[in-house]
């Protein structure tokens, strides 16, 4: 049985390699090689969600929204300075606005602990809630002023400079904060009822990055990204986009190392029994709620990272660019295919649906002319002049059908969890 | 006076209307998700589906309707219907069943549903195209009831989905709480396997479930295509909102999904009314310091589309259930 | 001999995908023009492929960027057309593969300060112009206030932003400006908040295949608004189709595009010749791209990447031989002779600047019947 | 010809088989009891019964009909009940709600029946309206044993039905058993309780590793010593 | 003797239900105490709120001389508080050596840094860890499913495999919710001598669900008998047998009672 399993690992990972293989000759490198760069990024994300969904059961269906939080740290951390924002006087202005921020939050918060030292509950909610309104509205005063003069004179606040490797890194943090807060409030739903919350979280932030013009430059994007290694404009595609994949799969290797540690402790197994059981789980000393928002936590700090790779490699920060189904459908799909519960899967997984994916364009629109020829042929039928623009409506019926076909052929992925099994 | 006839106009109706075309979606999806245990989210795209159908039909006989006095595309809704249920079984069948033997989370399913999602996509734009269309062969009868010095307006496919809306679901429920097929259905819901035990033909509860959930959403859809237009990704953008109705309204609960889709529907249009024009009519006795914005609303327009997501979040926390107590799946 | 690849990137998918097509079969109907009469360099055949950039994914508009760059190996490129998109398409593929690119529709202020070692090319105008004569238009046909929705994108903010602020630098009033998402279901909302504001005329900034159709039926419907105004994203015949005859006549909008330039009846000839609607948004621009494209490959005389942006600026502006729309062989014979030529296209004369835009050059239009009619013309 | 008889069957849920070779045969008239290890395949063997799970060799016929890996609806309406081990309620539907669907293949009035079932066990009656996924653990037992009885079978399945319940039900139970057959419906149960079932019972059915491993009248397993180490927990008191 | 479980006017209302109603009863250390009454007496809603499920609504809980009202269950556990589940509990998709093995561990050990950074130590917990879960399942006569899923396991093997968890865990308070149904006759009375052990030799204190009588008679003193959410009597066990009220409230009737004797 555990040979038949690892023939068949090694035989799908060759059968990979093969695919990737001809798509460089089919392609050339340099295309060959940026695929394999974005699809290295997306198997971050994916290793991230399969923390989440496959090692905990967190189905969490808002990895757009981490990923764009996170891209917009990376932005942040290393686009560089815009010095006539930090001539003028609009950094005073948000640093009131800061400053009304803690303070009112801070009062917040005291007041929504009132009731500890015997105010009724009912006045306690109120007075909570006015401060926060207060605050909401003190913070919206400050920063009216503030945006309109940042975005009359300097389009928006611009970066710091500093490396991109940092802005990665404090991607991931913003995406982890951003988990814990959301986690905070929702973790204590049921699987799909998170779903659902995640979904719509994603949209919210969409919505504040695409309309907080001052902090993004909203829908006019920015770019260039300066990426880690040199540009393709510096030293050509090939060797700059190796660059950038070696670099994505150092981080792959790292983040697959520690996860498989992970997943044979202690740690994984209870992390599996929680998934499987919380009633239980919780009976036998573990404190599910907190285990979930660690795992939360640590899925989408490792989701942040590598969107924001995904998007530093794009080169642009485009708010609207963020959609579900490249970042949080496609996601998913490879942690389905691959296997969830699987790391290497997950890896396995976002190689092959992201061949799918940029493949079934092409091919799809060569498959659509011969299928046209043959018609025109065989049966003197003229096919419809926007033939083209049909065939690309085929690539998300390819991944669809993808979906439909692992579920009903490999339900448990290509590459399925492994039962620990003790000798 | 006339502000409030624009409050009538902009709040009431608008909310009631958009409300009501949350709600037609929303049935069919909880009572799916209800009985089958989970969330369909190609159901917006059988909306979709519907209402290419019903438009195909109506292409196909334009002067039917001039015969009922109705619009033609409601007077083919019930094929329209038919054809939907119909394909909505296929795609059980060849879809789903295969996933369902495998005995799986229900959170599999969902992910099926997603690629069933994606394919009815791509195939509606292979075979349609992408431009809007219109479902009206004629002009749409507009009612214009004159009150307090402006009109009330109203049009003929709102009426229709209003009234629609209502008689579908009085219907469910009836349908569900006393019929033995709807008591069937629920016990399917809870435990398959005992369903089956107790001589219950689990297939023959899908088969319903399914041609229930795709007729209401051939009608959610082509009402909303008929008051709005058709288009490929139509009612896929209503799929969040929709969602948002349902859980609001809890699992599996067809008023549920009347209120719920109602409540999202006002806030959404609460949320961004213009509340100044209520105060103007006040502005002569309002002090001069005073002056009043020009805008004051809750939520500024561009960030309507997170209404429906601060409500579902603010109900997942405050009444997970929903407001009539829905299903823990 | 090889033929020769020019690529057409464009959103045919997404929230353009209506207004594509006509684009795209513009820029067709130049390179069939081409290999019609007499072929390019020594006869060979043009290959113009597309790919789908959807207009609003910055990653897939790279991705298909590059595709073309790198594998299709294309010696130019038409499009994309959206900003956004091609800034990325540009940045991540078109310029580090030193490929000369010519977007017809992208009309982003943004696109003027990129850094492109001279490769980056529009044959249109930026918003910021069409704002400007929007506004004018507005305020000479007796317009003072005016409520603008803008579909929230870097298209629907550009010109709203330059709307807004032409026409109060006029003297007239914006009591409303506000954003919505595109492709949504319903309007009701966003409408009672722009005609609480108390304007009297409504500017659709958006897409006729979007929002902007939805929009202003269920103004009409509601009876919130009667007059309406929209920028080149609502210029087509299918708001008519949209929303019923005889209902929007009088409508005003705005095209870039040029009426006095010799090329541009030329060009609706040819264009109807061929059954294409000449007026359609940014048609025009396409055909002079493309056409563009092959003019500058003859001029370098081998299907290269190198020295085409050189050509381009050679072939398109004075001094030299005036070549309108559809005179390739003439175009060819001259180049063969060694003479200089210049193209003065269906769009304007595109003179390029050093940052590769041209000057504004907008079409008034309005709604007369089955569609939209140039306001002159009428 | 008995009313079941199930012959030397295999059966598995997919892997390699549970059950390798169990034969089982009751009468209209008998109560037949099968008692044996955790594991040993007792529940399959009545699921493989009831059509849950592909039975790969062997034969079932009920009735005087082959009725091997028949669909359960079909078995329900062919006069057989059962009442699985575990998830025997329909949670969110109420006490009554539960009995009806018992009586889903019925089309007559069966109002008559749901009140037999509450006078069966009191208890539901107050509790008629209350969801079952609510009750106690022995509640929801009368509830499954209740549900499987409004069909009136000819041949009931009980898969442990004692467990959980007091000994004031458990009694009541075993009566309820004793009377139900001697109305003319073959019973046919697991127990763990081995020694009171086998008391009531026709004849007895051990099982382990998925075999028969003793077949004999009730009263004879309960007197046979090696049995009674092994199965039924220490040696026979009686 | 101390008093360990002190359970002070608690109640539980579901709804309309009243499950538990004003009740109070004590624990002592080194018991093994029995409860026992009808079907929905509230004695498994009693255990959930000793238990720390959820919290009672209105009344405390004391352990050990400590207030833990509403405190959660996990805090219960480290407390040194264990119990079984009436409905088995298992964690599905582990097998059943796992499924034991998820017990201990807990705390400390279950860190992901410790599991990516000092591997050594993880290896040497885990075998210690891994040696006790074996033991357990051997005396529960699990070994031959240990590498099986536990979700595939038989109703009784579940069951057992949640006495088994309360094994692992080493505490100092076991609440036992019907372990004895389902699970065969002569496996129980090995397993009741294991109770009996762990309770003369490292002084664990039980307490009891149970409706086998035989079982009840053998192991527990004190008895506790609830019905209708109330204490009815305490005592040992055959002084409860002759009570009258007991024995038309649970027993119901001589015929019965001697069945189940
Ligand atoms: N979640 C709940 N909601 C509503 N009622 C409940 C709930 N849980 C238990 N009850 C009710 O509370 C009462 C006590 O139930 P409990 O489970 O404590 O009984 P029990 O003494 O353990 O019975 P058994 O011996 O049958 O297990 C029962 O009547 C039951 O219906
Ligand atoms: N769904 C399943 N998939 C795989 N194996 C199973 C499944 N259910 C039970 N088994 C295995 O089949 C064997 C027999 O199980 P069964 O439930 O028939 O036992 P049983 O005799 O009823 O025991 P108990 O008295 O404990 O209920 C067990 O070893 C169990 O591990
Ligand atoms: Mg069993
Ligand atoms: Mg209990």
């Amino acid at each position: 049985m555990m040979k038949v399993l690892e023939l068949r690992t090694a035989s799908l990972l060759v059968g990979l390699a093969v695919i990737v293989a001809l798509i460089f000759i089919w392609q050339g490198n340099a295309y060959a090689l940026r695929m394999l760069a974005e699809a290295g990024c997306l198997a971050i994300v994916a290793l991230g969600l399969n923390v989440q969904w496959g090692y905990a059961g967190l189905f969490n269906a808002g990895i757009m929204g981490f990923i764009a939080i996170a891209a917009f740290g990376s932005m942040l951390i290393s686009y560089p300075v815009n010095p006539v924002f930090w001539q003028s006087e609009a950094p005073g202005w948000l640093l009131r606005m800061a400053l009304i921020i803690a303070i009112g939050g801070a009062v917040t918060v005291l007041l929504s602990r009132i009731d500890r030292y015997g105010v009724p509950r009912r006045i306690r909610t109120m007075l909570t809630i006015i401060a926060a309104l207060a605050t909401y509205m003190m913070a919206q005063n400050a920063l009216t002023p503030a945006a309109a003069i940042i975005e009359q004179n300097s389009g928006f606040i611009g970066g710091f400079g500093l490396p991109v490797g940092l802005g990665w890194l404090v991607g991931g943090v913003f995406a982890a904060v951003l988990a814990w807060f959301i986690g905070r409030i929702t973790l204590g739903l049921r699987s799909d009822y998170l779903a659902i919350a995640t979904l719509g979280i994603a949209e919210i932030v969409k919505a504040f990055l695409k309309n907080a013009d001052w902090l993004t430059r909203g829908t006019l994007t920015v770019s260039p990204l300066p990426w880690p290694v040199p540009t393709p404009n510096e030293i050509g595609f090939v060797v700059a986009r190796a660059a950038y994949l070696s670099i994505t799969a150092v981080l792959i290797v790292i983040i697959y190392v520690l996860l498989q540690r992970g997943w044979a402790s202690p740690w994984g197994r209870m992390m599996r029994a929680i998934r499987d059981n919380e009633l239980a789980a919780e009976s036998v000393g573990k404190n599910v709620n907190r285990r979930l928002l660690e795992m939360f936590v640590i899925g989408n700090f490792i989701v942040g990272v590598g969107g924001a790779a995904l998007i530093t490699f794009g080169g642009i920060f485009d708010p609207s660019g963020f959609l579900p189904i490249n970042h949080t459908f496609l996601v998913l799909i490879m942690v389905v295919l691959g296997g969830s519960g699987n790391n290497l899967g997950s890896i396995f997984g976002a190689l092959l649906v992201y061949v799918i994916w940029t493949m079934s364009e092409p091919a799809a629109l060569i498959l659509f002319r011969y299928g046209a020829d043959w018609l025109q042929n065989v049966f003197n039928i003229a096919p419809p002049d926007d033939l083209a623009t049909r065939a690309l409506q085929m690539r998300v019926f390819v991944i669809g059908l993808t979906i439909i076909l692992v579920l009903r052929f490999a339900p448990k992925g290509l590459l399925p969890e492994k039962i620990v099994k003790y000798e | 006076m006339n502000e409030l006839v624009f409050f009538i106009n902009k709040v009431v109706i608008a909310g009631l209307i958009i409300g009501s075309i949350y709600a037609l979606g929303a049935v069919g999806m909880t009572l799916a998700w209800g009985i089958l245990r989970f969330a369909n989210f190609a159901h917006g795209d059988l909306m979709t589906l519907g209402a290419f159908i019903a438009f195909m039909l109506t292409m196909a006989m334009p002067g039917l309707g001039a015969y009922v006095g109705l619009p033609t595309a409601f007077v083919v809704l019930p094929i329209a219907m038919a054809v939907t249920a119909l394909v909505t079984i296929l795609i059980d069948k060849t879809f789903y069943v295969p996933v369902r033997k495998t005995n799986p989370k229900p959170i599999t399913l969902v992910i099926a549903s997603f690629g069933v999602m994606l394919m009815l996509q791509g195939l509606i734009r292979l075979f349609f195209g992408t431009a809007p269309r219109q479902m009206y062969v004629g002009s749409k009868d507009i009612y214009r009831i004159p009150f307090a010095g402006r009109d009330i307006v109203i049009t003929e496919p709102q009426v229709l989905l209003i009234v629609f809306t209502v008689v579908a679901i009085v219907a469910l429920h009836l349908f569900l709480t006393r019929s033995r097929t709807g008591k069937a259905m629920r016990a399917m819901s809870d435990n398959a396997d005992l369903a089956r035990i107790s001589g219950i033909g689990t297939a023959h509860v899908v088969r319903v479930t399914w041609i229930i959930a795709g007729s209401l959403a051939a009608a959610g859809g082509t009402l909303l295509a008929m008051d709005v237009s058709l288009k490929p990704d139509l009612s896929f953008n209503l799929l969040l909102p929709i969602v948002a109705a349902i859980i609001v309204g809890g699992i599996g609960q067809p008023y549920g999904a009347i209120v719920g889709g109602l409540i999202v529907g006002f806030t959404e249009t609460v949320a961004v009314f213009n509340w100044a024009i209520l105060l103007r009519p006040l502005k002569p006795h309002m002090p001069d310091w005073l002056e009043l914005p020009a805008n004051l609303t809750f939520v500024p327009t561009e960030y309507k589309i997170v209404v429906p997501f601060v409500i579902l979040v603010a109900v997942l926390i405050w009444r997970p259930n929903g407001i009539f107590k829905g299903k823990v799946l | 001999n090889a033929d020769v690849k020019v690529g057409f990137l464009g959103g045919f998918t997404g929230p353009i995908e209506s207004l594509v097509p006509p684009i795209f079969a513009a820029a067709e109907l130049a390179m069939k023009q081409v290999n019609e009469q007499g072929g390019i360099l020594d006869g060979q055949k043009v290959d113009f492929i597309s790919a789908d950039s959807t207009c609003a994914d910055a990653t897939a508009a790279s991705n298909a960027a590059d595709r073309m760059v790198n594998s299709e190996k294309v010696t130019a490129l038409v499009g994309p057309l959206c900003s956004g998109e091609t800034i990325a398409a540009a940045n991540n593929a078109a310029i580090p593969g030193g490929v000369l690119l010519i977007s017809p529709a992208a009309t982003s202020p943004a696109l003027t300060g990129l850094d492109d070692k001279d490769l980056v090319f529009r044959t249109t105008s930026s918003d910021a112009y069409s704002g400007e004569v929007l506004a004018k238009i507005l305020k000479d046909q007796g317009n003072e206030n005016i409520a603008i929705t803008y579909v929230n994108n870097d298209y629907g903010k550009g010109f709203a932003d330059a709307l807004e602020s032409s026409f109060k630098a006029l003297g007239g009033t914006v009591s409303a400006k506000e954003a919505h998402e595109d492709n949504k279901a319903d309007y009701r909302a966003e409408i009672g908040s722009l005609s609480a504001s108390g304007a009297e005329l409504l500017v659709v900034l958006a897409y006729v295949d979007g929002s902007g159709s939805t929009i202003i039926r269920q103004a009409l419907e509601g009876g919130d608004f009667n007059k309406f105004a929209g920028g080149d994203g609502m210029v087509g015949d299918a708001i008519v189709t949209n929303i019923g005859e005889g209902k929007l006549d009088g409508m005003v909008g705005v095209r870039i595009g040029n009426t006095t330039s010799p090329g541009t009846e030329v060009y609706n000839k040819l264009a109807k010749d061929a059954g294409l609607d000449p007026n359609s948004s940014f048609g025009a621009q396409s055909y002079d791209a493309a056409f563009l494209i092959a003019l500058s490959i003859q001029k370098v005389g081998k299907d290269t990447r190198e020295g085409l942006s050189a050509a381009l600026r050679e072939v398109s502006s004075e001094p030299g031989e005036v070549i309108l729309p559809g005179e390739w062989e003439k175009a060819k014979k001259l180049l063969a002779e060694g003479k200089d030529i210049n193209y003065e296209g269906a769009s304007g004369s595109h003179e390029f600047d050093k940052n590769g835009d041209v000057p504004g050059n907008v079409i008034h239009m309005v709604v007369d019947g089955k569609g939209f009619k140039d306001a002159k013309t009428q | 010809m008995s009313l079941l008889s199930m012959r030397d069957i295999h059966a598995g849920y997919g892997g390699a088989n549970i059950l390798n070779g169990v034969t089982i045969e009751v009468e209209a008239h008998e109560i037949g009891v099968i008692v044996g290890p955790n594991g040993a395949g007792k529940s399959t063997t009545l699921k493989a019964l009831f059509g849950l799970l592909n039975v790969s060799q062997g034969s079932i016929s009920f009735d005087g009909k082959e009725v091997t890996n028949a669909r359960p609806e079909n078995l329900v309406r062919a006069g057989l009940s059962f009442v699985p081990q575990e998830f025997n309620v329909f949670p969110t539907m109420s006490v009554r709600e539960n009995l009806e669907m018992g009586a889903y293949t019925r089309r007559d009035d069966f109002r008559y029946l749901i009140e037999k079932i509450f006078e069966y066990f009191p208890p539901l009656r107050d509790k008629h309206k209350q969801p079952a996924g609510e009750l106690s653990g022995g509640q929801r037992q009368m509830v499954a044993i209740g549900r499987a009885l409004m069909m009136e079978p000819k041949l009931l399945l009980l898969d442990e039905p004692t467990a959980g319940l007091s000994p004031r039900y458990m009694g009541e139970i075993f009566e309820r058993v004793i009377a139900i057959n001697e109305a003319g419906v073959g019973i046919l149960m697991v127990e763990q309780n081995a020694r009171q079932a086998l008391a009531i019972a026709h004849k007895g059915f051990v099982l382990a590793g998925g075999k028969n491993s003793f077949t004999d009248t009730g009263q004879a397993l309960l007197d046979d010593p090696e049995v009674a180490e092994s199965f039924l927990g220490g040696g026979t008191k009686h | 003797m101390t008093t360990l479980i002190e359970v002070k006017n608690v109640s539980k209302r579901f709804g309309q239900v009243l499950a538990v109603d004003n009740c109070s009863l004590k624990v002592e250390q080194g018991t093994i105490t029995g409860l026992i009454g009808p079907n929905g007496a509230g004695k498994t809603t009693m255990f959930n709120m000793v238990a720390g499920a959820f919290a009672p609504t209105s009344g405390t809980i004391w352990l050990n001389g400590k207030n833990v009202t509403g405190m959660p269950a996990h805090e219960l556990f480290e407390c040194g508080l264990s119990r079984t589940f009436q409905i088995a509990q298992e964690f599905s998709s582990l097998t059943a050596l796992e499924n034991l093995m998820a017990v201990t561990g807990s705390r400390s050990e279950e860190s992901l840094f410790d599991a990516c950074f000092r591997r050594a130590k993880v290896v040497r917990d885990e075998l210690a860890v891994r040696r006790k879960a074996e033991e357990i399942l051997r005396i529960l006569r699990l070994t031959h499913v240990r590498n099986e899923c536990a979700g595939n396991l038989s109703g009784g093997q579940k069951k057992l495999l949640e006495l088994g968890r309360v094994m692992m865990a080493d505490p100092n308070v076991v609440l036992l919710d019907e372990v004895a149904a389902g699970v065969n006759r002569t496996l129980l009375n090995d397993l009741a001598s294991v109770v009996e052990s762990l309770n003369r030799d490292k002084g664990l204190t039980f307490f009891v669900i149970e409706h086998d009588m035989d079982l009840i008679a053998r192991l527990c003193d004190p008895v506790i008998v609830m019905a209708a959410g109330t204490v009815m009597v305490q005592g040992p066990m055959a002084e409860i047998r002759k009570n009258p009220e007991v024995i038309e409230a649970y027993f119901g009737g001589g015929t019965a009672m001697g069945r189940a004797s």
